[in-house]
């Protein structure tokens, strides 16, 4: 159904906001205390539309129960939290830029949160970091985010692709053997997601004998499948996400590929699992949160709300934007202040409370990095759900962030504060 | 010399022959009407002097050169100017707005990105020449589509005109016009004719138009030529009677 | 008395586009969206030069939009670290690009023309988007920014203060559409106009037809490239998205809203359109319906555009 | 090699066949009325969902059958509505208008239908190949051939030997003296878009069993359609299927050799037709200009 419920709209005081920013150019006193008495704002800037909606939306629902959880708790510094939402497309990053600029220049958002796609978000945090403004990334994966060109002020929530990489490749050469075949989706993601793969791999001495960067939004995937069936690898790695990871599997499956050789990757999502024909829906995964932990305290809570707010199980992306907007309470609240340079310093190495990190070993900010430290879920899709509709992954190792995130040097984070 | 030759002219389209073998030449000076029944190929005919598609076989001499493979514009430079059937204006500009692109045209501005004093004065003049010449002074400055129909047409003359044409081609300047706008647009053809020494071809349906202008007359039936002559002569022909007569008894068959 | 109120219209439009940053504000806009309207302005009135006045529809100008901003984005990431340098060789690109296009099209005309343009734009998307090693690809060109321009004796901050960077747009906005301006006031103009109106006659006037819309074509697509620079220095970034064939339907449609005929008109779209997309993706996730409603009312109510009275340029 | 070859070259048929489907719909449309229909790709959307609704109630083969036929009704009203105000004017319009109209119905789809892809179940004897070694023909893909051929061919039948199809062609060529005959060319145009817009909704129900359902489904199979028509010749329907036939297979023997080019390479052909065959490989000449 429509995003319509819940959604909620930031509220424009058009005087008073033109006043702000007029007044910002020559820094008056006014604007501040304007402020204080406003609420504290999150400036949500995310893919409502395009190939990215659905994790985008899945995001969203984390984000706005958080936000309640927050008020209710009180808000942040007596304030109440407010989420200021904007579409920022899937896939134009110019969009997301200047939706950005927006949000901190017109709606002086406290903190800037986005983005699922990793070049809209390499995008933001440029601007953020321009602005001096605490930037969340719930959901885009790409590396170099907290790696190469990472930021003071720029915190994510998700993995590193080598992490996911480094979580799954062990079973994968175990279990099926050395020789692997790529599907890569042409863009950052991909590519990184790839080559973490093949560092893996050649570190337990597996080998990539071929693959093909397939485009983004590719439908027809016929092609590239009879390429990879002629070099017939011991497995056919998928990198492809979302739409482009359902169409790639589909027709995989139909083509009979999952009986002769085997079908795996890294990066899986519900969202992609539920959106397959029931016999598509094989091979072997990472996923970065599963709603399906009955051993770990306070998640059956957060599904119920889940279940009440959308109808919905929890995908890792709920969790994604739950973690994310709380995240950003917690450093705001820990630093007294809503300085952005305060607050990163409170975050960084911070852990997260257990009703919030909702994993078996609990989850930190990596200090040096800003990346979160959480679980993996490593595992096998199912055909069919087991416990409801949703269980359709079947999680067989649980794997500690710590032991597969690599080290603070790997990352290549080189961190300068602000004199 | 004469100034417009054609040599055994055919057009082909498909299998069907549209002229067949025709030649003509006409002296400078001169006022050529081409008549014939329907579908007889004097638009086709006269498509093919001004430059719409080149014959299958044979020439077209213009002034001396070889023009037969010409582009409109290419003919147009070399002093052939010509109207339309379905009066060809610009009907969202004004009279003046109208005369000022062919003479702007005409005087090799087309390119330019602006005028210079000078050039603007002589584009001014010029456009006077005209407005004065077609009669069209008091509506210099209407809308053009608001125009009667006689009054279109004369800013479609006075637009060929703009270019000092060596030869104007007219087709059918009368085609739909009253009795009062008809003798309107004679009265101009003959002035230009006479005033400006201006040599002129024109294909015309209304036959008063024809006997009363042209020095020469034309005629063309089912593509090829029929006869030629003074009006006089064409008027006492008795080919020709007979393939208009004949022609109107078989209209129908022709139609289809 | 048609002169005196163009007259009027360039005077209350310039006044609106240099005082623009110290009011916006109070309409509910920000600095950001007024430069973002000055660029796609002068990318619609690009494409109005060839559509409006010429009367020729191109469904591709995304395509050179793009190849100015990626020209702009490259130049400056790889090449010379030089605002003004990276615009240049933007433009240059937009404009070659233009030149061969325009050659390989030019003799269609029509629904086959505008066909062929889309198709040709799409070109220009699949080499940005799978060109990798040079584009980025889908991800784009980041991590360059414009650089402060230096005159000698003083620099001018481009950088950092966007307010200066909103108005070295607005110079260059000035430069481009005064030139586009003189162009139509005079017979070459005129020419272009004559095309639009009757091909037939300009033909027989001794108009070369294809020159003449071959070069308004390669006009349209340098000031379009330019556009397109100015949105990368705006952005700091250019991806893909800025030559997908979306982008060409939105000029287009900038410029039939607010009239073809005009010369203001498409600035007036480009506004409207601009502050409308603005508005709606801030308030419902369903925007583009709404943009997609936009375009079927403009076209049923809106069909010579806002300023879309006759305009006779053409005066005597 | 020479078995990779081969198999591109059958694949890149199979695909070519779709895409052909797709690109008749949009020829019909455009050479009878002069609508570059930018929303075609919408539609076939609209029937990809539309299937996926009515597979959950009344199975594949009754969503096969019905889908389209929605489709082709929702197609007879927006012509009636608003593409018919349109016709005589500027073609800018109408182009204008459907490309409005493609934005409404992609998002409208995900409004409607959520922006994840539901599952869409293909009966279980077809999912599979026929043999090991050419796997990629698999039954859901011999059957979608098998319909296209069908389809093509009895669009082809309709157009030479029923009433209603040869005032199509007719109206192709002439519709002013088509109308001067009599024909009422208001209702004529309405059955015909009606006719181009069902094919999309079959390309749409068939898309749905062998790729996944996305709001922007029909986006990405808009453009080949498109080349397919230029270089096909404008006018002509059998051009049209030619275009789409070689699209398909230039597509994938790029993938083999060169994969980064497989989307630029059907842009090559048209430049190159353009240049060489203006007028399209089987176009009339003079036609459209």
């Amino acid at each position: 159904m429509s995003l319509n419920n819940g959604f909620k709209l930031p509220r424009r005081k058009l005087l008073q906001g033109g006043a702000a920013l007029a007044a910002a150019q020559i820094a008056s006193p006014f604007v501040l205390t304007a402020r204080a008495a406003d609420t504290v704002k999150f400036g949500w800037d995310n893919p409502l539309t395009g190939v990215y909606a659905e994790p985008g939306k899945n995001e969203l629902i984390g984000a706005q129960l958080a936000i309640a959880q927050i008020n209710a708790k009180g808000g942040i510094l007596g304030r109440q939290a407010e989420l200021v939402v904007q579409d920022s497309t899937s896939g134009d990053a110019g969009v997301a830029v200047q939706v950005a600029r927006k949000m901190i220049d017109q709606d002086k958002v406290n903190f800037l949160i986005g983005n699922v796609n990793s070049a809209l978000a390499i995008g933001m945090a440029q601007v953020a970091n321009e602005k001096s403004v605490l930037m969340m990334d719930p959901g885009g994966h790409s590396d170099t985010i907290t790696g190469a060109t990472c930021h003071w002020n720029v915190f994510r929530i998700c993995n590193t692709t080598q992490t996911e990489a480094n979580a799954i490749a062990p079973t994968l050469i175990k279990d099926y053997g050395k020789k692997w075949y790529y599907i890569t989706p042409d863009y950052a993601f991909g590519h990184a997601l790839e080559a973490g793969m093949v560092k893996a791999c050649a570190a337990l001495g597996g080998t990539r004998i071929g693959g093909d960067l397939t485009p983004l939004g590719t439908s027809d995937y016929s092609a590239y499948l009879i390429k990879a069936e002629a070099a017939k690898p011991d497995v056919l790695i998928f990198l492809t996400q979302g739409t482009d990871m359902i169409n790639a599997l589909k027709q995989a499956v139909q083509f009979g590929l999952d009986k002769k050789m085997n079908l795996a990757g890294a990066q899986q999502e519900l969202e992609a699992l539920e959106g397959l024909p029931p016999e598509a829906r094989v091979g072997n995964w990472v996923m970065e949160w599963y709603y399906k932990q009955p051993n770990v305290p306070h998640v059956a809570d957060f599904n119920k709300l889940v279940m009440a707010k959308s109808g919905k199980v929890p995908t890792a992306r709920t969790w994604f934007g739950y973690a994310g907007i709380w995240s950003c309470a917690l450093a705001a609240n820990g630093a007294k202040s809503l300085d952005a340079v305060k607050m990163a310093k409170t975050l960084q190495g911070m852990h997260l409370p257990p009703e919030i990190a909702l994993c078996p070993d609990g989850a930190f900010f990596r200090a040096g990095q800003n990346q979160l430290i959480a679980n993996l879920y490593v595992g096998k899709a199912l055909h069919t759900g087991k416990d409801g509709p949703d269980d359709l992954f079947d999680v067989t190792d649980v794997v500690k962030g710590t032991a597969v995130a690599g080290t603070l040097a790997e990352t290549g984070c080189k961190m300068t504060w602000p004199a | 010399m004469s100034l417009l030759q054609i040599d055994h002219v055919s057009r082909h389209f498909g299998k069907l022959i549209a002229v067949k073998d025709v030649s003509l030449t006409v002296e400078p000076g001169e006022l050529r009407a081409i008549i014939g029944p329907n579908g007889a190929g004097k638009t086709t005919f006269f498509n093919m002097i001004s430059g719409f598609f080149p014959p299958t076989t044979g020439t077209i001499r213009f002034d001396g050169e070889d023009i037969t493979r010409l582009t409109p514009e290419q003919r147009v430079a070399r002093g052939m100017a010509r109207t339309f059937q379905i009066t060809e204006i610009f009907p969202e500009l004004s009279v003046a707005g109208n005369l000022r692109i062919a003479v702007e045209s005409a005087a090799g501005f087309r390119m330019k990105p602006w005028l210079n004093g000078v050039q603007k004065k002589l584009v001014a003049e010029r456009i006077d020449e005209l407005l004065t010449l077609g009669n069209l002074t008091a509506s210099a400055n209407n809308e053009v589509g608001a125009l009667s129909h006689g009054d279109q047409r004369a800013v479609e003359i006075m637009m060929a005109m703009a270019l000092r044409p060596k030869i104007l081609l007219l087709d059918e300047p009368a085609a739909g016009m009253g009795d009062q706008e008809t003798y309107d647009v004679s009265r101009l053809i003959r002035r230009v004719h006479r005033d400006q020494k201006l040599t002129i071809m024109l294909v015309e349906h209304d036959m008063r138009v024809v006997f009363n202008l042209a020095d020469r007359i034309m005629v063309l039936a089912e593509g090829a030529l029929l006869a030629e002559g003074t009006p006089d002569e064409i008027a006492q022909s008795d080919v020709v009677q007979q393939a208009y007569l004949g022609k109107e008894a078989d209209l129908g068959k022709e139609a289809a | 008395m048609n002169g005196l109120k163009q007259h009027y219209a360039k005077i209350i439009v310039w006044a609106i586009l240099l005082t623009i940053p110290y009011w916006f504000t109070y309409v509910g806009g920000y600095l950001g969206l007024a430069n973002e309207i000055v660029i796609y302005a002068l990318a619609a009135m690009a494409l109005n030069f060839l559509l409006g006045f010429t009367g020729v529809l191109s469904f591709g100008h995304a395509a050179f939009f793009g190849l100015g901003a990626y020209g702009t984005a490259l130049t400056i990431k790889f090449l010379v670290p030089s605002t003004l340098v990276g615009l240049a060789v933007g433009v240059l690109t937009a404009t070659v690009a233009g030149m061969i296009i325009g050659a390989l099209i030019i003799k269609r005309r029509g629904v086959y023309f505008a066909m062929a343009t889309i198709a040709f734009g799409q070109l220009f998307f699949f080499i940005a988007n799978r060109w990798n090693s040079v584009t980025g690809g889908d991800d784009g060109v980041g991590n360059w920014h414009r650089l402060p321009i230096n005159l000698g004796f003083a620099k001018i901050p481009l950088f950092h203060n966007s307010l200066v960077y909103y108005y070295f747009t607005l110079l260059m906005f000035a430069l481009a559409v005064g030139a586009m301006g003189l162009l139509l006031d005079g017979p070459f103009g005129r020419s272009l106009m004559a095309i639009r109106e009757n091909e037939r006659r300009a033909r027989f006037l001794g108009i070369n037809i294809e020159l003449h819309v071959w070069i308004s074509f390669v006009i349209s697509t340098a000031i379009c490239g330019l556009a397109g620079g100015l949105l990368a220095l705006l952005d700091n970034f250019v991806n893909p998205r800025d030559l997908r064939f979306d982008l060409s339907g939105v000029l287009v449609v900038m410029a039939v809203m607010g009239g073809m005929r005009s010369f203001w008109g498409p600035l007036l779209g480009a506004a409207i359109f601009q502050w409308l997309r603005e508005v709606l993706s801030s308030h419902t996730p369903n925007w583009q319906t709404y943009i997609g409603i936009v375009f079927v009312l403009v076209v049923l109510f809106f069909r010579r555009g806002i300023l879309g009275f006759k305009l006779s340029t053409v005066k005597s | 090699m020479s078995q990779l070859l081969l198999f591109n070259v059958s694949n890149g048929l199979i695909t070519g066949a779709f895409y052909a489907l797709m690109a008749l719909g949009l020829s019909m449309i455009l050479n009878l009325s002069g609508v570059i229909n930018f929303a075609h790709g919408g539609f076939l959307t609209l029937g990809a969902y539309f299937a996926y609704v009515l597979q959950q109630r009344i199975g594949f083969f009754g969503a096969l059958l019905i889908a389209p036929m929605m489709t082709a009704v929702l197609g007879l009203l927006v012509e009636r509505v608003l593409i018919r105000p349109l016709y005589g004017r500027d073609p800018l319009y109408s182009l204008l208008l459907t490309f409005g109209l493609a934005f409404i119905l992609v998002d409208g789809v995900r409004i409607i239908w959520g922006p994840g892809s539901p599952p869409y179940q293909v009966p279980e004897w077809l999912t599979s190949p026929l043999s090991a070694t050419y796997f990629f023909l698999t039954g859901y893909r011999v059957f979608m051939v098998v319909l296209v051929v069908t389809a093509v061919a009895a669009l082809f039948y309709v157009l030479n030997y029923t009433k209603l199809g040869l005032r199509i062609r007719a109206g192709t060529k002439d519709l002013e003296t088509l109308s001067t005959l009599g024909v009422n060319t208001r209702i004529l145009r309405n059955l015909n878009f009606g006719l181009g817009i069902y094919l999309a909704g079959l390309a749409g129900a068939l898309a749905a069993g062998f790729l996944g359902l996305s709001p922007a489904l029909g986006t990405s199979l808009l453009m080949p359609s498109f080349v397919a028509i230029i270089i096909g010749g404008l006018g002509s329907l059998l051009g049209t299927l030619l275009g789409g036939l070689l699209i398909g297979v230039a597509v994938g023997l790029t993938t083999v050799f060169y994969p980064a080019a497989s989307e630029a390479v059907i842009y090559v052909m048209l430049g190159l037709v353009l240049v060489l065959r203006p007028r399209g490989l089987l176009g009339e000449e003079g036609r459209l200009h």
